[in-house]
Formats: structure tokens, sequence, C-alpha cells
């Protein structure tokens, strides 16, 4: 019963502070408003009994990125001018909330035809060891290249941060 | 035995890749270029000779191809195509000679693509390899025009191109329908002619194939109304395309028309030939009167072109054996007389930097042996007799009489109406006072003389002695057109 | 009770919210954090579905999504970074440099 | 019979000299002796006569010889069209040849003179002697596509010869001139041809077979043909109104002039009907028009003939005019008559053009008659020929004109074609004022100048034709003179002569005669002293200017067709189909911009497009896949 409770109050925290994230002015409202959905993501997460998924979102989604994006902003001092004047905002949408149903009908649909099974908590499903197994046996080369691309994006975003200070 | 179609037809295209990969010399391209064209010569003077007037195809060479799809490479020779394949032949070393002078390699590689192609499309008797080889012609005149063209030539070069490019793309289209519907008919591929004649098809279905074909021939012709493209491509083209244009690929255009749309649809050509005749039959006037007041040497001669085109296509259509005799009797002789026209008006070009009619003249005066040879060669497409034009002219006026009063009267004014522009053109060229373009007019070279002296020598004997000539197609062609089901009906 | 499927439908609605935000949003920090949260919608059904057939390949497919986003996440803030320096604005629409040209000639 | 291949020789000869003599020119220029290109020019046709001569002796030896063809080889021969190049020669064609070879030989001698130390010395005698070859195979051919092949070099020659001195644009418009409406006659003519063979030639194209096939043609037919064979006359013999060329013809060498008026080509119409002489006496309603054309063409010519001050356009209109008087003949059935009258012009037309060529050369190429005044001394020779052939053409007996014109005028009489008569009557005064007026006002002036010198080559052939114009005329005397016609019998052509009483003749010949002389004593009243050229009043004006028919021309075809070309190769193909494809083609470039508005840049439209196409699908699938 605690499941249910929590389950609704973290999807209702996540889709609010989605619909918050994509309706604010202000780009800081809209980052602080996408960490709450994060943070509830997160805790859905470990509803489905994955705690190392749950564990890396919090640190490395909630924390690092979002910070860093906080970061920047702050950096960026950005100004009322510098923000897109958006006129039509809640017009824009709200209608493409409506356009978009029809899809997210049908997906909802397709999902109906999977087998019902309930979402109990697993002692021991995801957990770190578990998942470091098969991260390093099953899964090794990927995890190197993700390394690879995670390096790559380092030197990128070094370089362009490099052309910017040379101009 | 020596394969000799292959031959004439790959040995240039050979030669070329040959040159190109060793990346040889200006010199020896021109060299290896009129020795290939030699050689082709020398193969079809003995095609010539063995060349058997009763039987009806001959030197057939056939082998699959893509076997999958049924796509054979099956060429051959028939009084149908033998004077395309003797004028490709004898023209294309004496354009090399007259174009000695210049050094483009690019020219000299796409002539010689060129040569191969058209002689290709002459002999193919598969639809898809008669496309292969339609395509590929247009593309070396493609890169001369665009290269070494004249004034305004990529506005003309690309008028062509798109005309030529859609009128074949039909006919593509009309190709695969045929063979999808063999297909279904039968249940294997073919694209072989004899194979997709006389096929069941509804009116309804002929007519739409047969409007594909005729789209793409009557381009290239080309037949009222497609034909704006040709005053502006022959006046930017240099000569060398222009010799093939006219000479060569518009008559191979005619040919298509008896080749693939009569053998195909027989049944039909017999009520379509009056909506094509009208056409024609305008365009042997519009062409000749809107030749009179053209100022650009070329362009003139450009409508003249057309005009004698559509007469050849009238021969054509009238359906009786004096008609189609003739017709393919002017094939030949109209391409020596305006493919030695052309090179003259070449030579012209050369050594007056001028193309306006009203700023040359005097040329007599100055150089005697050209001005000779351009009378001569004006006079044989006027179709004065004793040359060939006479008798083609002569022949396919007759059958337009037996065809129809009507008809017979307008071919006949082709008499009339190339001569008033000529003899008005050769007053303000040849003739007169010398101007200032003309004051330094030199006489004919050695190589330009060996170039012009055997056509003006064919010209004569085709039309002093024509029998021997028209004896190697006539009877294949009378006994086509008596067997066919057009004289039955009738 | 709560099934394993209502978590997918919830990530769906997520997704949906992201698309929205894609489309009807010109503030390019927004845009982003749209792109963003459609990922982790992906990676909220990628655990579902760990769950659903109790395998952890899934799972492990979830982790690299994070990990590219955390390099998405870095280059986009450089570029991000580059843009404004340049146009001093976060508007997206004034990044149009793929647009067509205006027509030169007619021919 | 063994001679018959001697045909081929005599028409194959002039052409093979002037290939040799076009090649020897091409390659050595003047650098050959005038000599060399003389022996084989003049070698060449002398030759031709010899053997015509050989041949027409045969003919007058055996009576029982008509004719003798010889065939050479196949030139067609596709269905029912077989055309041979075969050579047919009947007594028709013997007197055309005797005398075309034998007057073309003596102008060509002529010629050798008069063309002495011209640069395009080989030239002209390669042209000439095609010319004669041309006009040799036109006789000789045995079938109408042989004729129509002469027919046409014939012409073609004309044009390289009126233009020879190409320097000149206004000769080469000259020439131009003469082969474009050469060739509208050709083109009425080989319509004709074909009509003819359509209609009669299933049992061959030859003369023979036509002869035999032409009865079952029907009548409609028949009278089209025979109009259409004589457009193309109307062209070659400039009658009306075809004739506007032969004036302009003069621009030529006067050698050109003689042999296309004497000997050549203008006679080709009156060969040719003659020669199907078996259709026209089938359509006696054409002859009637033929020969209304003729008189006509007489009347005119005389009428320009009288106003000219130039020599050469003076004996240009007198050919016309005679050529007139030739077409009636043809036309009211006297072939014979036709021809004879052929015949006798050829020499005194012959000796006038070169007496003129003498004159003009003498007095340093002036044309005028009223400067040419000279004193009769001082060209003797020419003076007397020169007498001789204007007596002639003006039919003074006994001399050739008189007996063969005044054949031409009975029988206009006796077919009751009295409006023909009047004409031709008229005009026969006409021709004796306007010849003695050139005659009394060149030769009846009392200056001495100094002449330029002139060749004997030039003065010889005068004096040979001079004996001819002087008496060919008593090869056919009239019955009523006590002769027998001998010609008209000899040449067994089809006529349909009308016979006149005696007494009838004697006073048409008498009204003749007076008329002639009347038109000789005007002319020396005016002219013999103190010649003075026409005023220019209004009348005057309209003569001279040939009643401004050139002038038609021009307004009524030339300008028509050339606004006409504007019309298709800058207006219609420019402007209209060359518009219509570019239309066509900007059209199609702005539905392209249109379209490419989608690409605008902004990565959200691109996600938007993505989106709307996710819908979409997914609206389908919600819908319409259960």
């Amino acid at each position: 019963m605690l499941i249910e409770l929590i389950f609704i109050a973290l999807s209702l925290i996540a889709l609010i502070s989605a619909l918050g994230m994509i309706s604010f002015h202000q780009p800081i409202n809209s980052v602080l408003s996408f960490i709450v959905t994060l943070l509830s993501i997160a805790g859905l997460f470990a509803l489905l009994s994955s705690s190392f998924i749950f564990i890396v979102q919090v640190i490395i989604y909630a924390g690092a990125i979002m910070s860093l994006i906080l970061f920047v902003i702050m950096f960026l001092n950005i100004k009322e001018e510098n923000i897109p004047n958006e006129p039509k905002k809640a017009f824009w949408i709200s209608g493409s909330l409506i356009a978009i149903s029809p899809f997210t009908i049908l997906l909802i649909n397709a999902l109906k035809t999977i087998p019902q099974k309930e979402a109990t908590i697993i002692n021991g499903f995801g957990s770190i060891e578990a998942v470091g197994r098969e991260l390093f046996s099953k899964w090794v080369l990927p995890f190197e290249l993700i390394s690879i691309l995670l390096l790559i994006a380092l030197l990128g975003a070094i370089v362009l941060a490099n052309k910017e200070s040379t101009q | 035995m020596i394969p000799i179609l292959s031959t004439m037809i790959f040995l240039p295209i050979v030669t070329t890749m040959f040159l190109f990969m060793t990346r040889s010399p200006i010199v020896i391209i021109k060299y290896a270029a009129l020795l290939s064209s030699l050689i082709v010569l020398l193969l079809s003077v003995k095609l010539f000779n063995n060349f058997d007037a009763t039987s009806s195809l001959q030197f057939v060479e056939k082998y699959q191809w893509i076997d999958k799809y049924g796509i054979t490479y099956h060429i051959g020779v028939d009084g149908y195509n033998l004077m395309i394949v003797m004028a490709i032949a004898i023209l294309m070393p004496l354009i090399y000679l007259t174009l000695w002078k210049r050094n483009e390699k690019g020219y000299w590689y796409n002539l010689l693509l060129v040569q191969g192609a058209v002689m290709g499309a002459t002999v193919s008797f598969d639809l898809i390899l008669f496309y292969l080889f339609w395509e590929t012609m247009l593309l070396p005149i493609f890169f001369i025009m665009g290269l070494y063209g004249y004034e305004d030539k990529i506005y003309s070069t690309l008028k062509f191109t798109l005309y030529t490019l859609l009128g074949s793309l039909l006919m593509l289209v009309s190709i695969l329908y045929l063979a999808v519907e063999h297909y279904n008919l039968t249940g294997t591929w073919s694209f072989l002619l004899n194979d997709l004649k006389a096929m069941p098809l509804s009116t309804e279905e002929i007519f739409w194939v047969f409007a594909g074909f005729i789209f793409a021939f009557g381009i290239k012709i080309p037949l009222f109304p497609f034909h704006t493209w040709l005053p502006s491509a022959y006046a930017t083209a240099p000569s060398g395309a222009v010799v093939v244009l006219s000479s060569i690929m518009a008559k191979i255009g005619v040919y298509a028309i008896w080749r693939f749309l009569f053998f195909l649809f027989p049944q039909m050509l017999d009520s379509f030939a009056p909506y094509l005749l009208a056409p024609a039959l305008i365009g042997l006037i519009y062409f000749g009167i809107g030749a009179i007041m053209q100022d650009n040497i070329k362009r003139m001669f450009a409508y003249s072109s057309g005009s004698h085109l559509s007469l050849i296509l009238i021969g054509l259509l009238l359906l009786n054996p004096y008609g189609w005799n003739g017709s393919i009797y002017l094939i030949g002789a109209h391409a020596l007389s305006s493919g030695g026209l052309f090179l003259m008006v070449a030579m012209l070009y050369a050594r007056t930097n001028n193309k306006n009619v009203n700023e040359l003249g005097g040329i007599a005066s100055q150089a005697p042996l050209f001005s000779i040879f351009f009378v001569f060669f004006s006079l044989a497409i006027v179709g004065i007799p004793g040359t060939s034009g006479f008798v083609a002219e002569l022949l396919i006026i007759l059958g337009a009489f037996e065809h129809s009063m009507l008809v017979g009267i307008i071919s006949a004014t082709t008499l009339l109406i190339a001569m008033t522009f000529i003899f008005w053109m050769l007053q303000r060229v040849i003739f007169g006072q010398t101007q200032k373009s003309t004051e330094n007019f030199y006489d004919l070279q050695k190589n330009e003389l060996v170039a012009l002296v055997p056509i003006a020598l064919l010209i004569l004997i085709m039309g002093i002695m024509p029998q021997p000539f028209i004896e190697k197609f006539e009877p294949t062609i009378t006994d086509n057109l008596k067997s066919s089901y057009i004289l039955e009906a009738k | 009770m709560i099934f394993v499927t209502d978590y997918m439908i919830l990530a769906v609605l997520l997704f949906s919210i992201g698309i929205v935000g894609v489309v009807s949003r010109r503030n390019i920090i927004v845009l982003y954090m749209s792109i963003e949260l459609m990922l982790n919608a992906i990676n909220l059904i990628f655990v579902a579905l760990s769950r659903q057939y109790e395998q952890l390949d899934t799972q492990v497919a979830a982790l690299m999504i994070i990990a590219i986003a955390a390099a998405e996440a870095a280059l986009f803030l450089a570029v991000m970074v580059l843009l404004f320096r340049n146009r001093r604005s976060l508007d997206a629409n004034v990044f149009n440099l793929l647009r067509q040209k205006e027509a030169t000639s007619n021919d | 019979m063994t001679n018959s291949s001697l045909l081929a020789f005599i028409v194959l000869l002039p052409f093979a000299s002037s290939l040799f003599l076009g090649i020897l020119y091409l390659l050595f220029q003047n650098k050959i002796k005038e000599l060399t290109y003389s022996i084989f020019g003049i070698g060449s046709v002398l030759t031709s006569s010899i053997l015509t001569l050989y041949i027409a002796t045969d003919f007058f030896q055996n009576e029982n010889l008509n004719h003798l063809s010889y065939v050479a080889y196949e030139w067609l021969h596709i269905e029912n069209f077989i055309i041979n190049v075969g050579f047919f020669a009947d007594k028709l064609s013997i007197v055309m040849i005797s005398f075309i070879t034998v007057i073309g030989t003596l102008i060509h001698i002529y010629a050798a003179g008069y063309m002495h130390k011209d640069e395009g010395f080989g030239k002209f005698f390669a042209f000439f002697n095609l010319f004669m070859g041309s006009m040799l195979l036109l006789v000789l051919g045995d079938n109408p596509i042989m004729l129509f092949i002469g027919w046409e070099g014939v012409g073609l020659c004309s044009y390289l010869l009126i233009s020879y001195y190409h320097k000149d644009a206004q000769n080469v418009k000259a020439g131009n001139k003469a082969f474009i409406l050469n060739r509208i006659g050709d083109f009425g003519f080989l319509i004709g041809m074909l009509l003819l063979f359509l209609y009669a030639g299933t049992n061959g194209f030859s003369y023979g077979a036509l002869e035999a096939n032409i009865a079952s043609v029907s009548p409609t037919v028949l009278t089209s043909i025979a109009l259409l064979l004589f457009v193309g006359a109307m062209g070659k013999s400039a009658q009306i109104p075809l004739y506007v060329w032969l004036p302009d013809a003069m621009a030529g060498p006067t050698p050109v002039s003689a042999l296309i008026h004497a000997a050549t080509m203008v006679t080709a119409g009156v060969y040719m009907v003659a020669r199907f002489a078996f259709i026209y006496n089938l359509t006696p309603e054409v002859g009637i028009f033929i020969a209304y054309i003729g008189a006509f063409s007489a009347l005119l010519a005389a009428l320009i003939a009288a106003h000219q001050d130039d020599i050469k356009k003076i004996l240009a209109y007198s050919t016309m005019s005679q050529l007139g008087y030739m077409f009636v003949a043809a036309g009211l059935g006297l072939y014979s008559g036709a021809i004879f009258h052929v015949f006798t012009h050829a020499f005194f037309k012959a000796l006038l053009f070169m007496g003129a060529g003498v004159l003009i050369v003498a007095m340093h190429h002036k044309q005028n008659i009223f400067e040419l005044r000279m004193h009769r001394s001082l060209l003797p020779i020419t003076f007397v020929t020169m007498l001789i052939a204007t007596l002639a053409i003006s039919g003074v007996p006994p001399f050739a004109g008189f007996f063969s014109k005044d054949a031409i005028m009975a029988q206009a009489f006796a077919s009751g074609q009295y409006g023909i008569w009047l004409i031709t009557t008229f005009t026969a005064l006409l021709t004796a004022y306007y010849m003695f007026r050139l005659f009394f006002t060149v030769f009846f002036g009392n200056r001495n100048i100094h002449l330029h010198e002139i060749k004997q080559s030039m003065q010889l052939p005068l004096i040979i034709l001079a004996v001819g114009a002087a008496f060919a005329g008593f090869l056919n005397i009239p019955h009523f003179l006590g002769g027998d016609i001998q010609f008209s019998h000899w040449i067994a052509i089809a006529d349909r002569a009308e016979h006149l009483s005696v007494t009838t003749e004697w006073i048409l010949t008498l009204v003749n005669v007076t008329l002639g002389a009347v038109g000789i004593l005007f002319a020396w009243k005016n002219f013999a002293y103190n010649p003075m050229p026409s005023d220019q009043s209004v009348i005057n004006v309209v003569f001279m200017r040939k009643f401004y028919v050139d002038e038609l021309y021009e307004l009524l075809f030339v300008k028509n067709i050339r606004r006409l070309s504007y019309l298709f190769s800058t207006l219609i193909d420019v402007k209209l189909i060359s518009e219509f494809i570019r239309a066509a083609s900007a059209g199609y470039y702005k539905l392209g911009i249109l379209t490419g508005q989608v690409q605008n840049g902004n990565v959200r439209f691109y996600a938007l497009y993505m989106t709307l196409g996710v819908i979409g699908m997914s609206i389908y699938l919600l819908e319409f896949v259960k």
C-alpha cells in the first residue's frame, strides 16, 4: 500500500515538475523544476528495485549535470533581454499537448498488451554488485566504447571552448 | 572472323579508354583517333561489300548479357540502318581531319566516344541496349557543347540536354512498360525487339507507349514544335558536335521511328501516320521559311537541317516504297551534304571569327577552292540534279504524290524553300565585295581538302549512279513494306 | 495494485511532455532539458522492463544512456556558451544558419 | 544503227571536258595558257557538233530511220519507277541538237576572243561546257526525268554564268533571280512530270511508253498535267509572269547572253512543249492558253523593248518577244513551225548578241545605244552581219525570220484566233520598229572614235551566222510561195496545222511585210539622224520601268516571305514556344523555392515536422488499423 502511495506521489511530482520545466519563463526556474523531476524519477527507479541506477541518477544527473547547467546559467549572467520573448507560449504548449495525444494514446494502448506484473521490490536485484558483474562480463566492449565516447566529448568541449578563447 | 560490328562500335571507345589511361599527348590522340576511325571505315567498306541485299538482318551478334532480365547484346545490320552506319563511318574520319587544329584533349575523347555510341545506337536490336547507347551519345555532346561551345553555351547546352533527356526518359518508361507486359504475358523477361513486337495491347496502351517513343525521337529529329533547342544548340556547339548532331544523331531519330515504332506497332503506324505527317509537313515549310531571315549562318543551317529532316520523316510516313526508299537515301545524302557544309561553316568561322552573314562576303575572289566547295555543298543541300539529294527528294516527292495531291504539293515546295535562303546566303557570304572579316581569308588547307573531296565525290557518284546504292537496301525495304499489315489493309 | 506497466505509462507521459517542450519552446536551455526529459523517460522504460523480465541487461543500457547524456551535456554546454557569447541570446530561432538562401538567378 | 552510242558521247563530251577544265582551273588557275583552255573547251563542243552532224546525215539519208536510242545504265529502279540514263534522238531532237551544237561551237569560238585576258578564263569555259552538256542532256534524254535533270542543270549553269562577275552583288542578285524564277517553273514542271508518271507511267517512263499510255488518262488530269508542264516552260522560256529574270540575265558576259538566248535554255520550253505534243494535242484548251500567254508576252516585251536604251536589254526583250511567237505556234498546234522559228531565231539572235558583244568590246564596255553611236565604216563586218540579222528578226523577206514568223501568224489566223493574230501582227510592227531603232541609232552616227581591238575569233562566227540568218528560211518555204514546207514534213511532229486559201495567205503576208516596212520607216525617221532617247513622260517611264513588275513582285512576294520568316523564326520560335518553355521552367523553379521554405534552418521546426509525422502515423494506426 505504501508503495502505491509513494508511486502515485512521485509520478504526480514528476509530471507536474516536468510540465513546470517546459512552462517557466526563467531558465533558472526550469532547471530547478527539472531537478525535481529527475529526483522523482530516481525515486521511481528505487521503487523498481534498481538501486544502482537510482544512485547514479541522483549523483550524476540531478547532482553533476544539473548543477553544471545551473553553474553555466549563473556564469553566463543571463538578463531578461537575452531570454526569448514567447508571447504565445501557453497556446503552443497546450496545443502541442493536445496534438501529441494520439501518439501518447497509441503507446499506452500498446503498453497495455504487455502482461501485467506487480511491481514489488526484490532484494538484491539491481544491486551494485549484480549490475557490476553484468557490466564487466557481458557488456565490457560497449562499456569501453562509452568511455571513449566520453573522452571524445570531453575533447570536443575543450576544443570548442578553446576556439572561443582564441577569437 | 572478327566481329565487325562490335569492333566498329567499341574500337573508338577502347581507344579513348587506352589514351585516357596512358595520358597520351595530344598528337598521339589525334593520330590514334584518325587511325581508329579509318579502321572503322575500312570495316564498313567491307561490310558494305559483303552486305547481301536480298536477306534482311546480317552481321548479327547475339549474346546473353543480363540473363535474369533477358537483356541481350543483339546487334545487326539490315537495309534500314546500312546507310547510317556508312554515313557514320565515312564522316567521322573526315571530321577528325578538319578538326586537326583543335588541341583540347577532351574534345577528341568525346568525339571518339560519341562515334562509338552513335554506331551502337544504330545497330542495336535490344531495347535496353539501344537505350543505353541512345543516352550515351548524348553525354559526349553535352561535354563538347558545354566545354568548347561559343556564346551562351551554358544556356543552350542545358536546354538541349534537358529536352533530349526528357524525351528519352519517357522512352524508357515505354520500354519498361512493354517489357513488363511481355513478362506478364509469357512469364519471361525479354527486351528483344522481335519478342516485344506485335504484343496484344489495347489501343489506349499502344497510344501511350507510342507517345513515349515519339517524344524521344521527335525531340531528337526535331519534329515541329519540339525544335526550339535546335537553333541555339547548333549556333553554340563547336563544329564537330554540330556535324554529329545534324548528320548523324538527327538521322538516328528518324531511323529509330522506323526501327522501333514500325516494328513494334505495325498495326498502329498506319493510323498514327497522318497525325505525325501534319507536323512534319508544317516543319518542312516552317523551318525553311524561318531560315530566310537568319543572320547567323549556323542558325540558318540549323533551320535548313530541320526542314530536310522533316522531309525525311515525311518520306517515312508516306508508307509507300518510293517514300521509304527516298527517305533512306536522303538520310545518307543529307548526312553527306550537311556534313560537308557544316564542316565548311566551321572552317569559315575559324578563318573569320564571324558568323554574321551580312559581315561576310567576297570569299570567291579570295579563296576560289573554298568557294567552289561551299557552293557545291550548298547546291547539294538544295538538291540540284547530279547530287545525291536530288534522287532522294525526287523519290520522296513522287511518293508524296502517290499518297495524296496535297501532301505532294507541300512536299514539292522543298524545291523552292531551301533555295530561297541558300542562294541569298551565297550571295552575301561567298560573292560580292570583300569585307573586313574576310580580308585575310586563306584558301583550303591540305587536310581540309582531303576531308572535303571524298564527300563531294560521294555526293556526285550517289547522284549520278544511285542504283548501285539503292539496290543494297531497296529489296528488303520494299518487301517489308509489302508484307506488313499496312499494305494488306489497303 | 501498481503494475510495472504503470511505470511505463508514466514514462510515455513524460516523453510526450518532452516532445511538447522541444516543439513549443524557443529557449535553448528548455530545449535541452526537454531532450534530457525524453532520455529519462526512456531510461524509466528500460528499468521498468528490467523489472518486468528480471533481467539486468536493460539496466546496463540505462547506464549507457546516462553516460551519453553526460557527454551530451558537456558538449551542449560548450556549444551553448559559444552561441550565447556570439549572439547574446537564448532564442533557438536565431540559430538558423542552415536555412535556404535567397535565390540568385532564375535559370 | 551502229552509232546509237554516239548519242551518249555527244552529251558526255561537254560534261567530261567541263569537269576536266574545272579541275585544271582549280589546280593551276591562270598559270596555264588560255589556248589550252580554249582547245579543250571548244574542242569538246566541236567534236559534239561533228558527231551530231554525222548522225543527222544518217537521218537524212535513211528515210525509214525514225529514232535512235541508247541506254547507258539503269539510274533508278524502284517498283514501277524505272529510270534509265538513256539517250533518245528522233528528228525533233536532231534538229535541236544540230543548231545547239553548231551555234554553240560558234559562240565558244567567239567567247575565246571575248573573254581574252579574263582572270577566270578556264572557269568560264568549264561552266560553258557544263551548260552545253546540260542542254544536250535535256534534248537527248529518253525520259522526262533526264529532261528534268538537263532542265535544272541549264538553270544552274545560267545562275553560275549570270553571276560570273561575282564581285558586284548586283550580278549575283541577277543570277539568283534567274535561278529562283526558273525553279518556280521547275516546281510546276516537276509536279506535272510526277503526275504524268503516276497516271501514265505504268508501262515505263520513256516518251514512247508515255505516248502509248496517254489516252488512258482522264481529261481533267491531263489538263492539269499540261498546265503544270507549261509552268516549267514559263520559267525557262521567260514568259508572263515568270519573265522578269531575262533582262537581268544580261549581267553575265555577252557570250553567255548569246548562248542563253540563242541556242540553249530559253528554247528548252518550246522544245518541251513540242516533245510533249502528244499531251498538248489532247488538251487544245491548254494550247489556247499557251498561245495567249505567248502573244501577250510577245506584245509586252516588244513594248518594253521599244523604250530601252541598253543594247543587251533590247535584245533580251526581243528574245522574250520571239519566244512568245514560238509559244503561239506551239499552243496552236503548229509544233514544227515553233521549232522552225526556234531554229531560225537561233541564228539571228546569236548573231545579234555577238554583234552587240563586238560593239561593247570595241566601245570599251559601254552598253547604252546612244553612247555606242558610231559610223558604220568603223566596223564593216559587224555592220553588214547585224543588218542581215535585224532584217531577219523584223520579218523582211527573204531572210530567215520572214518564213518562220509568217507561218506562225498564218496559223493564228487560220485557227480562228483573230485576237492572237492581231496581237502578233501588231507586235511584228513593233519588232521592226525597235530593232531598227537600235540599228539606226548605233550605226548611223558620224563619230570617228578610237576602237578597242577586236579579235579575229570574234568576227568569224558572225559571218557564218549571217549566212544562216539569211538563208535558213528557205528550208521551209510555204506552199503559196511554191515551196513544200520540207522542214515541217521532215521533222514529223503531229501538227494540228490549219490550211488557208492561197489568196488569204498572200493578203496576210502582204499585210505583214507592209507593217514591217512601216516600222522600219518610223525608226528611220526618228533615229537615223539625230536620235533622242525617249522623254520622261509618264507612259514612257512606265515602259522603261517594265511596267513596275519587278517592284510588284518585290512587294507581293519577297517582302511578305521575309516578314513570314521573321514571324516564324523570331516571334513564334523565340517569343512563343521558347517563352512558353521558359515559363514552365520558371514555374518549376518557383515551386522549388516554395517547398524550400520548409527548410528554414530552425531545428525546432525540423522536430516539429518529425512530430507531425509521428502524430499522423499514430492517428493512422489508431483509426485504421484494428
